[in-house]
C-alpha cells in the first residue's frame, strides 16, 4: 500500500517536472529574473533596493499583490529608462500576512539591508502602526498607497492637535479626513440626498470613511438615519437591507471595498430599494459592476479623471501590457505612483554622489518635496506627509464600469 | 528534518529482515553501500547545472554559477562529499553498531540534498535540460547524487536494519557537566547555523530559500544518523540525569544566541515573536496536551493579556490615563487572562469533548468581533491601539541597541532576553504543575475522565484551573506582545493564529515541555526561512497539518507517555507466565 | 446500624460495626427498572459477594453507591452519613472502587496511576504544585513511598516504571486495586477482580482480598465465579433482575433453590455442573 | 415594524435554507463517525466554484442565458466537484485516522479546511479575490404585500427555501426507507455489529460523505446564484453557522439540521434587527446561541438521548 503510493506520488511529481522539461530557459534566463542587468544602462555602481510590506497571501491577498505586480511594473520601468544613473534598482516585496506582528519582521528584515533606499506599503493601517517605528530607526522612507488612518500622520490626536509621529512615512492615498467628508458634500449638496444609511465592514479603512462622511453629511443638514456594520466574510446582507429599508433612507453610504460593495448594491436594489450606493476609492474597480454595481452608484476617487490623466491611461496599459496573473486591483494605480515617488527622489540624490546609508536622509527630504504627475494625478506632499493632492473625483456606474461626473473634480474645502 | 520525519522510532529487538525484493539482494549490501557512497562522491565533483542562469540584480553575487564549478565543493556539495565517505567507510567497517539505519539515514540526506538542489536548478533552468545535457553543456552532479542516494538506501534496506544502538555508561557528573557544556554550545552553533544558512533572503539573494532547504535536507540525515547510533539518546540521558543543570545552561546558551551569527535586529525580532507564540502554546499546552480538552480560540488569551497591557500602557488611543509599571502591567494581563480563561472553561463542566472545542471556538469569534467592534472602548475597534510605548528600564528602551563594554547587542535584543526568561519561567511552570498532584490530575483527565472521578478528582475545578492557568500564561505573553509590537490590534487575533498555536503545540509534541518551543520555532522560522513561497505558505500549512497527524501524530518531541502508545511494544516487560488470555482480553474490554 | 436495619434473612455474622449500608435503592433508566427497592448492610471487616446473572444490575448498584449514578429513590450512607451523589467525594469519603473493564489510566506508568489515587490525600494545594517547595517535596516523597508500599503490597513493584497499558491483564487487574488502595478507602468495591484470570491468578487475588480485609478495610465483591465468591464471602448477595434475591451466608446461598433456578434457570444439579463448568473456563 | 420583521423572518428563512443545507453534511457526518468535519464549509465553497468553473469554462455560450439549462447544469457540476473532493478527503485524510485518538481528525479536518480554501485561492483564475456567479435564475424580487409595506423576498431565495426543503424531505425518505439508508443508520448505531450483519462501513461512510457534499455543492451553486458572486471565505463562516445549526437541531438528526439552519437564520437576522449591537454583533448572537446549546441541551431540538461524548 504505502510502496504503491510512493510510486503514484513519485510518478505525478516526475510527469510535472516532465511537463515543464525538455530544454531549458536558459537564454531567457540570462536576460531576465530582475528585468535589470541587460540593456544599456550603466549600473556600474550596484544595485538598490525597493521594498514592500504588504499582504501577499491570505484573505487581503488580492489587494496586496495588485500592490506587488504595480511597484514591480514602476521599477521595471525605471530601470528601462535608467531613472537612477550608475545604479540598478531591485524590488523586493515580503509578505505580512495582514498581521502587524508579521509586518514588523518583514520591516526589520528589510531595515537591516543597507541598499533599501525606501519601502513602499503597507496596505492595512495596522500593519503601517508597527513598520512605522521600524523604518524610522534606519531612517529609511516609507510610502503608503493605501493607508488611509489619520493617525498615521497626525498623531492619534489628529482632530484636536495632530501632531506628526513619524517624519519618515509618507502616504499618496488620501485621510479618511479628505475623502468621507468630499463624498459627503457630494451627496448632501449636489445630488440632494437627505436620508441617507451609512454601512462599513469594521476595518480601518472603511470604519474610519464612514465615520467621517456621517460626520460631514450631519454637519451639512443630511439624517444619517442608519449606522450598521457588515462583517468581513458576510455574504448575504439581507438582515442590514432590511434595517435601513424600514428607515427609507434615499441614498446608502458604504466605507469599505467592492467585494462586499458590489454585492451589497445587488441586494439592495433586490430588496426593492432602488437607491444609489456610494462609496470611497475602495469601491472604483472594474469587477464593482459586475459584482453587482449598479448605474447610478456613486464612488469618489483621488485626483482628477483617467481621461484627462495621461498618465492614468499609460499605467493601466502597461500594467496590461505585463500580462500579470493577478488584477492591479484598488491600489495599483496609487502603488504605481507611491514606487515612483520613491525613485525620483533617489534619482535626484544620487544625481551627484553614490549611494550610503547616509544618503537615507536626503531621499526622505527629497521625498518630502516630491512634485510629481502620477497615475493618480498631481503629488506632492504636505508636513504631515499626507498628499497634497486633495482633488478628488465622483465617479458614477455609467454601462458597466465607472465613469467620471462631469464637473465634480475638485478639493475638499471643509 | 525529512530524514526524521520518514523514521519512525520504532525499535525492533534484532536486525529487522530485509524486506520482499530487497531480501534477494543481501549479499550484495556491502557492495550497494560502497556504490552509493562513492556516487555520491562523483556527484558532489560533477557540474551541476548546464547554465549559469543570472537570476536577480547583482551580477558578481547572485548567480547559480556555484552550481556550475566543476570541483567547487562548499556548500551542499561539501555535504555530500561528507555524506558520500562517511558511507564508504561505513559499508567497510563492520564494528559500527547500528550500521544500517545510519546508512539509511545518510542515504535520506543525499536524496534530500540532491532533490532540493536539483529541483531548484531544475525550474529555474526551465527543465531536465538543466541538469542533465542541453546546448552543448553537461551537468549530470544531481542525478549521479540523487542515483548515490538511492542506491545506499538500498543497500541499507538490503543489509537489514539493526536497533538503534545503544551506549554510554554513566560518566562521572563533572565528566558529563563538562561534555553537556560542549553539546550545549554545539546546539546553539547549530541553532544560528540553521537561521543563518543561505543567509538572509532577497533580491540580492535569491537562491538563499534553495540553500537552506538542502541545509536543512543534510542536517536531517545527520541528526537522523546520530539518533541511530545512539547519539541523541545518550545526551538526552545525560541531559535527565542532571536536569537543574542542564536548564540552567540551556537558559544561558539562549541568551548567548545574540552573541552568534544569528544576532541580528531582524533574528531578534523574529525570536521575540516565536517567544510570545511559544510562551502562549506552552499554556495551550496545559489544556491540550495535559488535560486534553481541545482549545480552538486560544489567541483570545493572548489578545485579553495585549488589550489589558495597551489600556494601561500610556499609548494615546489607551482607555485608562493610567502607566503601570511593565511587571506589574504583567501580573495584571495575566489576571485578567486568568479569568477569562476560567470563565471559556466552564462549560467543560457540562461539555465534552468535540463539542467543547467549538464552544472555545465560539469564544474565540467572539473575541475577535467584540475588539473589532471597539466594545467599551477597550480595544481601539477597526483602528487598534497603536504607539504603546516600549518597555524600559534604567532609562533603557528595549527596542535599542544597547553596548556593554566592548559587546554590542543588536536592537532587540533585550526585549529577546525578556521573552527568554518569560519563556523560562513559563516552560519551568509547566514543567512544575506537570510533575505535582494537579499534573497529575490534568493527565488522569486526559486518559479516563470517569475513573480520574473515581479517583476523588474534582474533575470540574481541576479541568477550569487547567484553562485559567494556561489562559494565565498567556496573558502573561500578551503584555509582552503589546510592548514589543508597539501595536495592538484584533487582526492579530484570528482564528487561524489559534489553528497556528495548536499546530505548534501539535508539531512540537503535545505535553511535552520543549515541544511548544520547538513547534512555534518551526512555524515561525520556516516561513521566515521560504518567504519567496509566501503564495502557498497557507496551502503548505494546511497540507503539513495533514499529513503530520497522519504520519506523526506525536509530534517531533514526543511526551514519554505518548511515545508509548504510538510503538506498544518498546521494552516490553518481562513475562510472569501467567498472562494467559490477557491480550486478548484487553483488546475486548 | 444493622439494628436499625433487619437483614430478610439469616442472622449475619457480625464482624464489626457496620459501615455501609443501602436503604431501598431503586434505579430507573426510562421504561428500564434496574435496581428496585435493594437493602443491604456491610460491617467492617466483612467480606461480601454480590452475584446474578447478567444484566441483574449488579454493577448498576456499584454505580449507586459510589454517586456515579443518583438512585431513583432510597439511600446509601457511610457510617450512618448520607453520601454525596458526586464520584469524586465518595471516594474522599472512603468507598473506592475498581471497574469492570478495567480503567486504568493506560499511558501512565504505573506508580504514576497509584499516585493519582492518592490524589485525595495529598495536601498539595496548586501553589504548593507551582513552586515546589518544601512542603511539596515532603507530600510528594510521602506519596512515593506510600506508593511503593502499595505496589509491594499487589506484588507489582518490578513494574513500578512500566506504562499501565503495557502491563499483563492479571497485573492490570491488581494495578487497579492498589490505585483503589491508594484512596485509603474504608470500603473496597471490587466489580469482577479476576474475569479473565486464571486459576492461579485467582488464587492470588482472592489471597490479596483477604490481606486487604486483614488491614482493616471491607469488601465487596462483584464475580460471576461462583466458587471464588463461596470460598472468599463472609456473606453473598445474590440479585436478579433488579431484586434481592437472597442474602445469607455462602452455604444458606448455594443450597438455596430459589437462587439456583433463578441463577441459571435450570434444575439444581444441572446448574451444579454448570457452575463447576464455569470454573475451569473463565 | 410588521413589513420589517416579517422581512427579517424572511431574510432568516433564506439564510436558514442555505445553512440548513450544509448542515445535513455535518448532521449525516458526525452521525455515522462523530466527527466533526471541519472542512464541510469549504466543500460548500469549492461547490460553488465548480458551478462557476462549469459555466465559465465548459458551457456553450448558447445556453448560458437560459436558466432553466443552465441551472441544473450548475447543479451537477457543483455537487459533482464537491462529492469528488469530499471523496478523496475522506479517503486520504480521515479514514487513515479511523482509530487515531480523538483529537487527530478534528485537527486534520481544520489543516483540510486551510489547504482547501488555499488550494482554491491558488489555483482557480481569479479567486484571490471575489469572482461574479451566473446569475442562473428568474431574478427579480416578489414584493409580498402585508399591512403597511411590502416583504420583498428574491425569487432565488425562494428557490434555496424550495430546495432545502424538497432535498431535506428526499434525503429523510432515503434514510428510512432505502436499504442504503438502513446500512447507514445501522452503521451509525454500532459499526462492529453492523460489519458483522454484512455492512461494509467504509462504503456507507462514503456514501454519507457523497450525500453530505452533493447537498453542499447543490447549496454552493445556489448561493452563488442568489448573491450573483462567490468568494473563498464563503465556507469558513457558513460551515460554522451550519454546524451550529447541526448540534441545534440535534446532531444525527435530519429534521433538526434543517430546523437549526431556520432557527439559526432567524436568531442572525431578528437578533441583527432587535439586539443590541444591531448587525455588528449579530454574528456574536449566533456564537451565544451555540454555547448555551451546548452547555444546556447538548441533545438539540430532535436529539434523543444525551450523547456524552468523551
Amino acid at each position: 500500500m504505502t510502496r504503491r503510493r510512493t510510486i503514484i506520488t513519485a510518478a505525478i511529481l516526475a510527469g510535472t517536472l516532465g511537463l515543464t522539461a525538455c530544454g531549458t530557459n536558459r537564454e531567457e534566463g540570462e536576460g531576465e529574473g530582475g528585468g535589470t542587468t541587460a540593456g544599456a544602462c550603466d549600473t556600474s555602481k550596484g544595485t538598490l533596493i525597493i521594498g514592500m510590506v504588504a499582504p501577499l497571501s491570505g484573505g487581503l491577498s488580492a489587494l496586496g499583490l495588485g500592490m506587488r505586480n504595480s511597484a514591480q511594473l514602476a521599477v521595471d520601468q525605471a530601470n528601462e529608462a535608467c531613472k537612477v544613473p550608475g545604479y540598478a534598482l531591485a524590488f523586493q516585496p515580503e509578505d505580512d500576512q495582514a498581521n502587524p506582528q508579521i509586518a514588523s519582521q518583514a520591516a526589520t528584515k528589510l531595515a537591516s539591508d543597507e541598499n533599501i533606499v525606501g519601502v513602499v506599503g503597507t496596505l492595512n493601517s495596522s500593519t503601517s502602526q508597527t513598520v512605522q517605528p521600524i523604518l524610522n530607526q534606519e531612517g529609511i522612507v516609507q510610502v503608503s498607497p493605501a493607508n488611509t488612518g489619520p493617525a498615521l500622520t497626525m498623531g492619534e490626536n489628529f482632530a484636536t492637535a495632530p501632531e506628526r509621529p513619524f517624519d519618515n512615512y509618507f502616504r499618496v492615498s488620501t485621510t479618511d479626513l479628505v475623502q468621507g467628508p468630499f463624498a459627503a458634500n457630494y451627496l448632501v449638496e449636489k445630488s440632494g440626498k437627505k436620508a441617507i444609511a451609512v454601512i462599513d465592514d469594521g476595518k480601518t479603512y472603511g470604519a474610519n470613511l464612514a465615520e467621517q462622511f456621517a460626520q460631514q453629511a450631519t454637519k451639512k443638514g443630511a439624517q444619517i438615519v442608519a449606522r450598521e456594520k457588515v462583517g468581513e466574510r458576510d455574504t448575504d446582507f439581507s438582515g442590514v437591507i432590511t434595517t435601513i429599508r424600514a428607515l427609507n433612507p434615499d441614498a446608502v453610504y458604504y466605507g469599505g471595498e467592492y467585494p462586499v460593495a458590489g454585492p451589497l448594491s445587488a441586494q439592495l436594489a433586490a430588496a426593492g430599494l432602488n437607491i444609489p450606493l456610494m462609496g470611497g476609492d475602495g469601491i472604483v474597480d472594474s469587477t464593482y459592476v459586475s459584482l453587482g454595481g449598479r448605474p447610478g452608484d456613486l464612488a469618489t476617487s483621488v485626483g482628477a479623471p483617467a481621461e484627462s490623466l495621461p498618465s492614468a491611461k499609460q499605467f493601466l496599459d502597461d500594467y496590461a501590457a505585463q500580462n500579470y496573473t493577478e488584477e492591479y486591483s484598488t491600489y495599483g494605480a496609487l502603488t504605481y505612483d507611491a514606487t515612483n515617488v520613491v525613485i525620483e527622489a533617489v534619482a535626484k540624490v544620487l544625481a551627484n554622489g553614490d549611494y550610503s546609508a547616509d544618503k537615507r536622509a536626503e531621499i526622505v527630504a527629497a521625498v518630502a518635496d516630491t512634485n510629481l504627475q502620477g497615475a493618480s494625478g498631481e503629488i506632492a506632499f504636505d508636513e504631515f506627509g499626507d498628499t497634497t493632492n486633495k482633488v478628488l473625483t465622483v465617479y458614477e456606474v455609467k454601462g458597466d464600469s465607472f465613469a467620471p461626473v462631469e464637473g465634480s473634480t475638485g478639493a475638499f474645502e471643509g | 528534518m525529512t530524514a526524521i520525519e520518514k523514521d519512525p522510532v520504532v525499535e525492533p529487538a534484532a536486525v529487522e529482515a530485509p524486506r520482499g525484493r530487497l531480501a534477494g539482494l543481501a549479499p550484495y549490501a556491502t557492495a550497494l553501500r560502497a556504490a552509493g557512497g562513492l556516487l555520491t562522491v562523483v556527484g558532489a565533483y560533477l557540474p551541476w547545472a548546464t547554465f549559469v542562469l543570472n537570476d536577480g540584480p547583482y551580477p558578481e553575487k547572485a548567480t547559480l554559477e556555484f552550481f556550475t564549478a566543476p570541483l567547487g565543493v562548499s556548500g551542499f556539495r561539501l555535504h555530500l562529499l561528507v555524506f558520500g565517505i562517511a558511507a564508504i567507510v561505513l559499508a567497510f567497517v563492520p564494528a559500527v553498531p547500528a550500521r544500517g539505519r545510519i546508512l539509511r539515514a545518510l542515504g535520506w540526506g543525499v536524496v534530500a540534498v540532491s532533490v532540493v538542489n536539483g529541483m531548484y536548478i531544475t525550474t529555474q533552468g526551465g527543465g531536465f535540460g538543466a541538469i542533465t545535457a542541453a546546448d552543448g553543456a553537461v551537468a549530470f552532479g544531481a542525478i549521479v547524487a540523487l542515483i548515490g542516494g538511492a542506491v545506499l538506501l538500498v543497500g541499507a534496506f538490503a543489509g537489514g536494519l539493526e536497533g538503534h544502538a545503544r551506549w554510554g555508561r554513566p560518566l562521572g557528573r563533572f565528566v558529563e557537566w563538562a561534555l553537556l557544556l560542549v553539546i550545549y554550545a554545539l546546539l546553539l552553533l547549530l541553532v544560528a547555523a540553521v537561521l543563518t544558512s543561505g543567509g538572509q533572503g532577497s533580491v540580492a539573494n535569491p537562491y538563499s530559500g534553495a540553500v537552506f532547504l538542502s541545509f536543512l535536507g543534510a542536517l536531517g540525515g545527520l541528526l537522523a544518523a546520530l539518533h541511530s547510533a545512539g547519539v541523541v539518546t545518550w545526551v538526552t540521558g545525560m541531559s535527565e540525569r542532571h536536569r537543574a543543570y542542564s536548564a540552567i545552561v540551556l537558559l544561558a546558551v539562549a541568551l548567548l544566541l545574540p552573541l552568534t551569527a544569528a544576532g541580528t535586529q531582524y533574528w531578534m525580532t523574529v525570536a521575540a515573536n516565536i517567544g510570545v507564540y511559544a510562551a502562549t502554546a506552552i499554556g495551550l499546552n496545559i489544556v491540550v496536551g495535559l488535560a486534553g480538552l481541545l482549545d480552538l480560540g486560544y489567541v483570545a488569551f493572548l489578545g485579553i493579556g495585549a488589550v489589558v497591557a495597551a489600556n494601561f500602557s500610556g499609548a494615546t488611543a489607551a482607555r485608562f490615563d493610567i502607566v503601570l509599571p511593565f511587571p506589574l502591567v504583567m501580573v495584571i494581563s495575566a489576571v485578567v487572562a486568568g479569568i477569562f480563561g476560567a470563565i471559556v472553561g466552564s462549560p467543560t463542566l457540562r461539555v465534552r469533548g468535540d463539542y467543547l472545542a467549538i464552544v472555545t471556538l465560539a469564544f474565540g469569534e467572539i473575541f475577535v468581533r467584540s475588539s473589532q467592534n471597539n466594545i467599551g472602548g477597550l480595544t481601539g475597534g477597526s483602528n487598534a491601539i497603536p504607539g504603546i510605548p516600549p518597555v524600559t528600564a534604567f532609562g533603557q528602551p528595549f527596542n535599542e541597541s544597547l553596548t556593554i563594554g566592548s559587546v554590542e547587542l543588536p536592537a532587540g535584543a533585550l526585549y529577546y532576553f525578556l521573552i527568554v526568561v518569560i519563556v523560562a519561567a513559563v516552560m519551568a511552570v509547566f514543567g512544575n504543575l506537570k510533575n505535582s498532584r494537579l499534573g497529575r490530575a490534568w493527565i488522569a483527565i486526559r486518559e479516563d475522565e470517569d475513573a480520574a472521578r473515581a479517583m476523588g478528582i474534582r474533575t470540574g475545578p481541576v479541568k477550569i484551573l487547567a484553562f485559567m492557568i494556561g489562559a494565565t500564561l498567556a496573558g502573561l505573553a500578551g503584555a509582552f506582545f503589546a510592548h514589543k509590537t508597539g501595536t495592538v490590534s484584533y487582526e492579530s487575533f484570528r482564528f487561524l493564529e489559534s489553528v497556528t498555536l495548536l499546530a505548534a503545540v501539535i508539531l512540537g509534541g503535545m505535553g511535552t515541555i520543549p515541544g511548544a518551543v520547538l513547534g512555534a520555532s518551526i512555524l515561525f522560522v520556516l516561513p521566515e526561512k521560504l518567504r519567496e513561497f509566501a503564495d502557498y505558505r497557507l496551502l503548505i500549512f494546511g497540507i503539513a497539518l495533514v499529513l503530520i497527524m497522519r504520519f506523526r501524530p506525536q509530534g517531533l518531541v514526543p511526551d514519554a507517555h505518548r511515545r508509548a502508545e504510538l510503538a506498544p511494544q518498546s521494552e516490553p516487560p518481562p513475562p510472569d507466565g501467567s498472562t494467559g488470555p490477557a491480550a486478548a482480553k484487553v483488546a475486548a474490554s | 446500624m444493622s439494628g436499625k436495619h433487619a437483614a430478610p434473612e439469616a442472622p449475619r455474622a457480625a464482624i464489626g460495626q457496620s459501615i455501609l449500608s443501602a436503604e431501598g435503592v431503586t434505579m430507573q433508566f426510562g421504561g428500564l427498572r434496574a435496581l428496585n427497592d435493594v437493602s443491604f448492610g456491610l460491617s467492617e471487616g466483612e467480606i461480601i459477594g454480590l452475584i446474578g446473572p447478567n444484566g441483574a444490575g449488579k454493577t448498576t448498584f456499584f454505580n449507586c453507591l459510589t454517586g456515579l449514578y443518583a438512585p431513583t429513590s432510597g439511600s446509601v450512607a457511610l457510617r450512618g452519613t448520607p453520601l454525596p451523589q458526586d464520584p469524586a467525594k465518595v471516594t474522599d469519603r472512603g468507598i473506592a472502587r475498581t471497574f469492570q473493564n478495567i480503567r486504568l489510566f493506560p499511558s501512565m506508568t504505573a506508580e504514576e496511576n497509584v499516585l493519582v489515587g492518592r490524589h485525595v490525600r495529598m495536601k498539595q494545594g496548586p501553589l504548593s504544585s507551582l513552586l515546589h517547595g518544601p512542603a511539596f517535596k515532603r507530600s510528594e516523597a510521602e506519596a512515593r513511598s506510600r506508593t511503593a508500599e502499595l505496589l509491594e503490597f499487589v506484588g507489582l513493584s518490578r513494574f513500578s516504571d512500566e506504562l499501565a497499558r503495557n502491563l499483563p491483564y492479571g497485573d492490570q487487574r491488581r494495578l487497579e486495586i492498589a490505585r483503589a488502595l491508594a484512596t485509603e478507602p474504608s470500603v473496597l468495591l471490587l466489580d469482577e477482580p479476576t474475569a479473565g484470570m486464571n486459576a492461579q491468578e485467582t488464587e492470588a487475588t482472592r489471597q490479596l482480598i483477604f490481606k486487604i480485609r486483614d488491614l482493616g478495610t471491607s469488601v465487596v465483591v462483584i464475580e460471576h465465579d461462583t466458587k471464588f465468591i463461596f470460598t472468599l464471602c463472609d456473606r453473598v448477595l445474590v440479585l436478579v433482575q433488579g431484586e434481592l434475591l437472597v442474602e445469607g451466608t455462602p452455604d444458606e446461598v448455594r443450597g438455596d433453590p430459589r437462587v439456583v433456578e433463578a441463577y441459571l434457570g435450570a434444575p439444581p444439579d444441572e446448574v451444579e455442573h454448570q457452575i463447576h463448568a464455569a470454573e475451569e473456563t473463565p | 415594524m410588521l413589513s420589517t420583521l416579517l422581512s427579517q423572518i424572511v431574510n432568516g428563512l433564506v439564510t436558514g435554507a442555505l445553512i440548513g443545507l450544509i448542515a445535513l453534511g455535518y448532521t449525516m457526518v458526525y452521525g455515522i463517525i462523530q466527527l466533526i468535519n471541519f472542512a464541510h464549509g469549504e466543500i460548500f465553497m469549492v461547490g460553488s466554484y465548480g458551478g462557476l468553473a462549469m459555466f465559465t469554462y465548459l458551457m456553450p455560450t448558447a445556453i448560458q442565458n437560459q436558466w432553466y439549462f443552465a441551472l441544473p447544469l450548475l447543479l451537477i457540476a457543483g455537487a459533482a466537484v464537491s462529492v469528488a473532493v469530499a471523496v478523496l478527503m475522506e479517503r486520504f485524510a480521515y479514514r487513515p485516522l479511523r482509530n487515531a485518538p480523538r483529537l487527530a481528525p478534528l485537527i486534520t479536518a481544520l489543516g483540510v479546511s486551510v489547504a482547501l480554501q488555499e488550494a482554491v485561492r491558488v489555483f482557480y483564475p481569479g479567486a484571490t479575490a471575489a469572482l461574479p456567479f451566473p446569475k442562473a435564475f428568474v431574478e427579480g424580487t416578489w414584493e409580498i404585500p402585508v399591512p403597511g409595506g411590502t416583504v420583498p423576498l428574491r425569487w432565488t431565495g425562494l428557490l434555496i427555501i424550495v430546495t432545502a426543503l424538497v432535498l431535506t424531505f428526499a434525503l429523510n425518505t432515503f434514510v428510512n426507507n432505502s436499504r442504503m439508508g438502513r446500512a447507514m443508520r445501522a452503521t451509525s448505531q454500532d459499526r462492529d455489529v453492523a460489519r458483522l450483519m454484512g455492512i461494509d462501513p467504509d462504503r456507507v461512510i462514503v456514501l454519507t460523505f457523497v450525500l453530505g457534499a452533493a447537498l453542499a455543492g447543490v447549496a454552493g451553486v445556489l448561493n452563488g446564484v442568489d448573491l450573483g458572486f462567490t468568494n473563498i471565505d464563503l465556507g469558513f463562516q457558513n460551515g460554522i453557522f451550519a454546524f451550529t445549526a447541526a448540534v441545534l437541531g440535534g446532531i444525527g438528526s435530519i429534521k433538526g439540521a434543517v430546523a437549526g439552519g431556520f432557527a439559526i437564520g432567524l436568531v442572525k437576522a431578528l437578533g441583527g434587527q432587535y439586539l443590541p449591537g444591531g448587525t455588528a454583533y449579530d454574528y456574536v448572537w449566533i456564537f451565544v446561541v451555540l454555547i448555551a446549546v451546548l452547555v444546556f441541551r447538548p441533545q438539540g431540538f430532535f436529539g434523543e438521548t444525551e450523547r456524552v461524548r468523551a
